[in-house]
């Protein structure tokens, strides 16, 4: 397509006027090759090779639009030309994200130029806490790290309990692997999270501010330093923030690579200097928190969409989104997908836009299998899950959950049963070791899925896995491990066939377990060079010159240097 | 009081609010399976992790089965606890632990009395898919030290000892370490015991439900001792022993048990059945002595003497703050514990007059204790190597020595102790439980200060199983102020305030057991069942009433003693064998000097 | 720098703040100066982002060409880090992906200096919800 | 019945103590204090921790605990060029355990040891946040991105030539 654009525009001398450059996706696959003529912002969809010079012709020289390729608008049935109005081409909508890539995280000055801290100050100055949580409750908001728990609420609740000293907390201990949402904000804008805590400190009456941050995120500490520092120093944190009386300032607390600490209670004891093992929840944080104080955890991204919710009103906020999910969700989009990356998308987008809309599609042109969300406490969601609208209550009983906002695309070179180990090797490593079902159950079922991976499965191994999956999660102390059974449930529920090809089959349809793999020469097309033969380490390859070789598949090791050393692509995996 | 009413199997029950489901159906007489859970009503002693998930119940509207022992009840909640929901994940549960636990029940020493080997029965599990294969279990290092073995490959982590260690006993030499599977409850880098700060008080043996913490065995060492004809075999019993081992032949708790322990002793072959009591006795004479002595010199002006004077008959007691408070170390009483006291006068008083060279002559204590096996095995406490107690056995190890030789033990007759090392008093049998040592010291003390008799010989005020009491007792006068603990966590309280300077007392009493040497951890196991303690502790005091003679110093085999050997209490013969001394054992990070 | 005591001195100060753009420590007339913002999240600083800001600005430097060039936080491309937005006055802002030191060379003769674009623009793909 | 005494280097102690103090010797800060300590010594020897508690009047036993529990904590020392391959799962469903497989291949080692040279030591991490080059090690801050199982010699290479230049 680019050729024969340079090539038509070449042959009517034009290619020093006009510039072809390529883009990266529009995110708008299903309507491509789309091409676009810059400065009017004309977007022609389905473009095919025949259709450019009729573009260039029409449009570039003599100026007049070719409306039968520009973009039909499925609602109104009339063509669209300019980007700028297409629906399609907004999937995304940036609350949580909105200064990030804007504003110099570093440079307070500009987090006010656009509006920062004008909503504490006008929470401030209507000294309504009361107000203002029944505003935070009536826009919806639900919990982003994961659990979904209504923020409003959970904010009056911790009201409710007087005591000397309460706590407002920030959990930044992203552990979910692959998820990068909120060290991303707190890298681009960490002033959105200080302003939210203090207005989140005023409504709950507490004077104590604490970030609990990993370790693991020396640029985000820095930034939140930064940050604290200067609005220290225009007292925006300190004594009597902007003349109100109140009081409030932020103290930065470090994990130490627990991924059981994003859990509260777990939380709360990390930031006590204990072991980060949770404890029976009542009492709730919001009644025996932080020193026995009450306390209010909030992740990191809830707090970045507080300050927004105050500024453009509650009504606005509960109009985006879905009857019970109301705004944005930050997903991080990575794994086998063209358009790895951070994407804020409204409440009950599809799957399907999110993969193949903004991300692009899969990467290579492979075909979708599945796409995991909600990192270990998640499952993985199939093709029928596609049209989905994404809330918290969808992903729930598709079996999965929102969780914190991972989003991991597979092809179909992805082994099911390799990605539940996967999984379940980061839960028994990152398992507390508290309570016995967790402990025990989930090194278990992993050392299940190792032997069916291995070859050795048998179909009880199956049930057991099935069983423990739902004990675990029956019993299990804290919600991480009540949730660390989803990645193989999912998987069970989704992929049963693979499973079975694992256990009956000896086969890995992905072609990824490696003990599953067999080596074989096709006699018709080996030559007999002896290259294979010369070079596996095992010796387990046998045949004269000239004739064709064969390998002992006991003997195997399934290494793959017969695969790489032939070169008459007679040995195939199968 | 606010009550809730729930129903639990469907039948309403109404408790007060803040019970438990666990406790909810225990009143319905619903028996709900638990692991972890360890409770000692009254004494102060809680561990609810809420970690095993064996006792879990489904609670109508709840998406998760809930722990019975820590959730609370709530008005209308409806609980189910066998339906085939619990029963499933409680029986997966238990087969997880199993197959994480070695099955070797026929040689371990909890064999019987083991709970988790009670849940496998209760729970008839007959197979189990996770062991075998691949299925990896945990593997530890054995550890044995002068009183416990550690097996943590038999560790359920339940937390119990971690509790009794932490929080009842601030001595802090366990704690849970690593995570996940590899996760259980060691010292600090796995070090063995004796580089911990561990005091062998054994709460923590005491507590556990399986096998991973036991006590030192040295049954067959005394049977071996007992059958060698070159050697005269001497035992010593200590006073909370009497009330405790008839429990494990089946008797009631709180069965006072002394003459069949002594026909029992006999019976097994020992040359000399003696009494720890009588040493306690000669403690109470020493350590009383030096009590007065410090006081008198407080009243007539001296402010450094070193006060309030501290008992030492507790060996946990002694290694903690040793360990913990080495700086205020010339605060306790230098008289030895009763049963080296008796250890020292066996092997060389009464060495000498029957003749028996002090090698030739094997002495055992019988003890409700696991630290008096420690501090049998201290430098100091030996004679060219040559130790004043070879061995120190438990309760528990009695029984077992009792059942080895077949003797029917409720079926033997009353016998006595014999003499001279046998005699004793009231005041001595109330060693054995908490406040009974500063009662047996006051007794004495205020005779030998006023030299009138004593117009009441029971001090109700200094007893009691509040963790930290404190009394005024009048000695004609003389306010003397007495405090009381027991559990090393209530010691750690008034050692802080003496260190503070906020202390009033003039003598503080201190057993690092809760309930004293009755709940020794050498005793048999009570399984949290706190009555057992309470009528172990009623028995004591009803073994001194029964007592002819209740105050040490009226002790005609003592008073002959002093005479005829010692000369006088904390005289020079007395200090040689009856008085020790203390050593700062403080682990500390010093500069190194010899590098540059 | 001076304390916000008041609803509205931080109102004075953000109207200050906008209406002359004086969105940077440097100079007058921002308005009129190119706007270079590179993407320094951790992903952009793990693709090599400093090295290409050091490239901008001394390419800058060397070209006497007037431009403000800062950090910013992830545009969320990570695909494509490191990310550049250029912004020239009276012009629409364009991300640039895939910037690495030799296209940041580039970016600054072709698209500064010729106003010719480059390959890798990323389009932007959501919505604001401000203005 | 001895007391023991660990011996430690005077400047390491004053260190030690310094930042206990500097967290006002407060139990509640014992994981700033080890990350200060582990900052400072590279590790988390077993004499800092008894030092750690001596200081913060906590037993040893729960620093240990503490220390054993968190990934970030370790108690030996790393190589001077560390190596961390990110397991999270962006590098893993593209390809990172063969990353890792090399890694080990190459050195000889296996994850959480060093080179008995002490030049390397291999680690893994979760997800370093550089998703978009996956798959990803690090050498000390050093990102290696977009890396395939041939690559990991030319890195191991490029340290091994830097040491024998500057010997």
């Amino acid at each position: 397509m680019r050729l024969k654009v340079e090539s038509i525009l070449a042959e009517k001398n034009l290619a020093n006027d006009v510039q072809v450059i390529g883009t990266g996706c529009f995110g708008f696959c299903e309507k491509g090759p789309i091409v676009k003529i810059l400065p009017d912002n004309t977007f022609y969809v389905q473009v095919k090779p025949e259709n450019v010079e009729e573009i260039i012709n029409e449009h570039i020289i003599k100026g007049r639009k070719v409306e039968r390729l520009l973009y039909v608008d499925p609602k109104t049935q009339q063509h669209k030309e300019d980007s700028k109005h297409m629906g399609f081409y907004k999937k995304q909508m940036r609350i949580a994200l909105r200064n990030c890539g804007f504003i110099n995280p570093e440079n307070i000055d500009e987090y006010i130029a656009r509006d920062g801290y004008k909503a504490l100050a006008s929470v401030l100055e209507r000294n309504d806490p009361e107000g203002t949580i029944e505003d935070i409750k009536k826009s919806g908001l639900r919990g982003r790290g994961g659990a979904g728990f209504p923020t409003g609420m959970k904010w009056s609740l911790c009201r409710q309990n007087s005591a000397d000293q309460k706590y407002m907390i920030c959990n930044a201990d992203e552990g979910d692997p692959g998820a990068f949402m909120d060290r991303s904000i707190l890298e681009g804008d960490p002033h959105t999270v200080i302003e939210a805590m203090a207005i989140g400190g005023f409504c709950i009456g507490a004077t104590k501010g604490l970030i609990y941050i990993r370790a693991e995120y020396p640029l985000a500490i820095h930034r939140l330093q930064v940050a604290i520092a200067q609005a220290r120093e225009i007292g925006l944190l300190g004594p009597d923030i902007l003349g109100s009386g109140f009081d409030f300032d932020i103290e930065l607390r470090y994990g130490a690579g627990a991924f059981v600490c994003g859990e509260e209670t777990a939380l709360i004891h990390s930031m006590e200097g204990l072991r980060g093992e949770p404890t029976f929840k009542p009492p709730f944080p919001a009644v025996q928190g932080y020193l026995k104080k009450p306390s209010n955890v909030n992740n990191v991204e809830t707090f970045a969409n507080i300050p927004v919710i105050i500024n453009k009103g509650w009504e606005w906020f509960s109009s985006i989104g879905t009857e019970k999910s109301k705004g944005t969700k930050v997903f991080a989009l990575a794994g086998q997908i063209n358009n790895v990356g951070l994407i804020e998308v409204p409440m009950g987008i599809t799957l399907r836009e999110i993969i193949f809309e903004i991300g692009g599609g899969i990467k290579g042109g492979k075909k979708f299998k599945a796409v995991q969300t909600g990192g270990p406490s998640g499952g993985c969601l199939t093709e029928k899950f596609l049209d989905t609208p994404i809330d918290y209550e969808n992903l729930v009983a598709a079996g999965s959950m929102m969780g914190s906002g991972g989003m991991i695309v597979m092809d179909e070179t992805s082994c099911m049963v390799s990605v539940a180990k996967f999984y379940l090797d980061f839960t028994v490593e990152e398992s507390c070791g508290k309570c016995s079902p967790c402990r025990i159950g989930n090194k278990r079922m992993n050392e299940i899925l190792y032997k069916i991976t291995k070859g050795n499965g048998t179909m009880e191994d199956l049930d057991e896995l099935r069983n423990l999956a739902h004990v675990i999660k029956d019993t299990a102390l804290c919600g991480l491990g009540q949730t660390s059974p989803n990645p193989v449930l999912s998987t069970i529920d989704n992929f049963w066939d693979e499973y079975v090809a694992h256990v009956v089959d000896k086969k890995c349809p992905a072609g990824q377990c490696k003990a599953l793999k067999q080596y074989v020469i096709d006699p018709d097309k080996c030559k007999g060079c002896t290259a294979c033969a010369r070079n596996c380490p095992v010796n387990a390859i046998s045949g004269t010159v000239k004739n064709p070789h064969e390998i002992d598949q006991k003997a195997c090791i399934k290494c793959g240097t017969c695969y790489e050393k032939c070169k008459f692509n007679a040995i195939s995996i199968i | 009081m606010d009550t809730v009413k729930l129903t639990i199997d469907n039948r309403e029950v109404e408790v007060p609010k803040g019970t438990t489901i666990l406790k909810a159906a225990q009143k319905l007489g619903i028996d709900i399976p638990t692991l972890c859970h360890f409770e000692l009503e009254g004494l102060g002693v809680h561990n609810r992790p809420g970690g095993c998930r064996i006792c879990v119940v489904e609670v109508e509207k709840r998406r998760n089965l809930a722990p019975a022992c820590v959730t609370e009840c709530m008005e209308g909640m409806v609980v189910k606890t066998n339906s085939i929901r619990v029963i499933n994940a409680r029986k997966t549960v238990l087969e997880l632990i199993l197959s994480d636990h070695p099955s070797d029940c026929l040689q371990c020493a909890k064999s019987g009395r083991c709970e988790l080997q009670d849940l496998a029965i209760r729970f008839g599990v007959r197979e189990n898919p996770y062991i075998g294969g691949n299925h990896e279990m945990s593997s530890y290092q054995v550890e044995v030290s002068p009183s416990i073995i550690r097996d943590m490959n038999k560790c359920v982590m339940c937390r119990r000892c971690e509790t009794m260690c932490n929080e009842m006993q601030t001595v802090g030499a366990l704690s849970a370490i690593e995570r996940g599977f590899p996760a259980v409850v060691s010292t600090a880098f796995n070090q063995h015991l004796d580089h911990s700060p561990c005091t062998f008080c054994g709460q923590c043996v005491a507590v556990c439900p399986v096998g991973a913490l036991t006590e030192v065995d040295h049954t067959s060492k005394i049977i071996r001792a007992i059958a060698d004809p070159t050697k005269k075999t001497v035992v010593q019993v200590a006073p909370a022993v009497r009330v405790a081992l008839g429990e494990e032949f089946g008797m009631e708790p709180g069965t006072i048990v002394t003459g069949k322990l002594t026909a029992a002793l006999k019976a097994l072959g020992f040359d000399y059945v003696f009494d720890t009591d009588w040493s306690a006795d000669l403690t109470i004479m020493e350590e009383g002595t030096e009590l007065i002595g410090r006081l008198t010199k407080f009243l007539a002006g001296d402010k450094s003497v070193p006060l309030p004077i501290l008992t030492s008959c507790c060996p946990a007691w002694v290694n903690f703050f040793e360990h913990q408070f080495p700086e205020m170390r010339d605060l306790p009483s230098t008289a030895k514990s009763p049963q080296q006291m008796f250890g020292a006068i066996a092997k060389s008083y009464f060495a000498e007059k029957i003749g028996c060279k002090r090698e030739d002559m094997i002495s055992v204590s019988v003890m409700p204790c696991l630290a008096k096996k420690y501090e049998c095995s201290r430098d100091e406490l030996k004679v060219n190597g040559n130790p004043d107690v070879d061995y120190s056995i438990s309760t528990r190890e009695l029984a077992r020595l009792i059942k080895l030789a077949n003797i029917d033990f409720t079926a033997l007759p009353e016998e006595k102790f014999d003499s001279p090392l046998g005699e004793s008093t009231g005041a001595a049998v109330i060693f054995g439980t908490t406040g009974g040592v500063i009662e047996a010291a006051v007794r004495t003390a205020y005779e030998v200060i006023t030299k009138k008799p004593l117009p009441k010989i029971d001090f109700e005020e200094l007893r009691g199983l509040e963790g930290v009491r404190s009394a005024t007792v009048d000695v004609d006068g003389l306010k003397l102020n007495i405090g009381i603990a027991h559990g090393l966590g209530n010691a750690r309280k008034l050692l802080e305030d003496i260190k503070a300077g906020r202390s009033q007392f003039h003598a503080i009493e201190i057993m690092a057991c809760p309930g004293g040497c009755i709940d020794g951890a050498g005793q048999p196991q009570h399984h949290g069942n706190s009555d057992i303690i309470k009528a172990r502790w009623e028995a004591i005091y009803r073994a001194d009433r029964e007592m002819p003679i209740r105050k040490s110093h009226e002790n005609p085999s003592i008073q002959a003693i002093y005479k005829e050997y010692l000369g006088e209490p904390c005289g020079h013969k007395s200090h040689e064998l009856l008085h020790t001394h203390y050593f700062d054992r403080q682990t500390t990070v010093e500069v190194d000097v010899d590098k540059k | 720098m001076d304390k916000i005591k008041s609803l509205a001195d931080l109102k004075k100060k953000r109207e200050q703040l906008q209406s002359n753009m004086q969105l940077r420590e440097s100079g007058d007339n921002v308005e009129n100066m190119i706007q270079i913002k590179v993407a320094m999240a951790t992903c952009g600083i793990a693709s090599g982002a400093k090295q290409v800001m050091e490239t901008l600005i001394d390419e800058c430097n060397k070209k006497n060409i007037q431009a403000v060039i800062t950090q910013t936080g992830c545009m969320g491309y990570c695909y494509a880090e490191p990310t550049v937005e250029v912004k020239k006055p009276g012009a629409e802002p364009i991300v640039f992906g895939y910037v690495n030191q030799a296209k940041a060379v580039d970016l600054v003769d072709k698209y500064l200096i010729n106003n010719e674009l480059l390959e890798g623009i990323i389009p932007v793909n959501y919505e604001k919800i401000d203005k | 019945m001895d007391k023991i005494i660990i011996k430690m280097k005077k400047e390491v102690r004053e260190k030690i103590i310094e930042i206990c103090n500097r967290f006002n010797n407060n139990p509640g800060e014992l994981i700033n204090v080890l990350h200060a300590t582990q900052d400072f010594l590279g590790y988390l020897p077993a004499e800092a921790q008894e030092l750690i508690a001596e200081c913060l009047h906590i037993p040893t036993a729960k620093v240990y605990g503490v220390v054993s529990f968190y990934a970030f904590f370790t108690m030996t020392p790393k190589g001077k060029y560390p190596i961390s391959v990110c397991l999270g799962t962006a590098c893993y469903v593209r390809g990172a355990e063969k990353i890792l497989d090399a890694f080990k291949k190459e050195l000889n080692l296996e994850v959480g040891q060093t080179t008995p040279d002490g030049l390397f030591s291999l680690t893994c991490l979760r997800c370093v946040g550089a998703c978009g080059l996956a798959p990803v090690a690090m050498v000390g801050d050093k990102v290696y991105g977009r890396l395939a199982p041939a690559d990991v010699k030319n890195i191991v290479k490029e340290y091994k030539d830097l040491e024998a230049a500057n010997a």
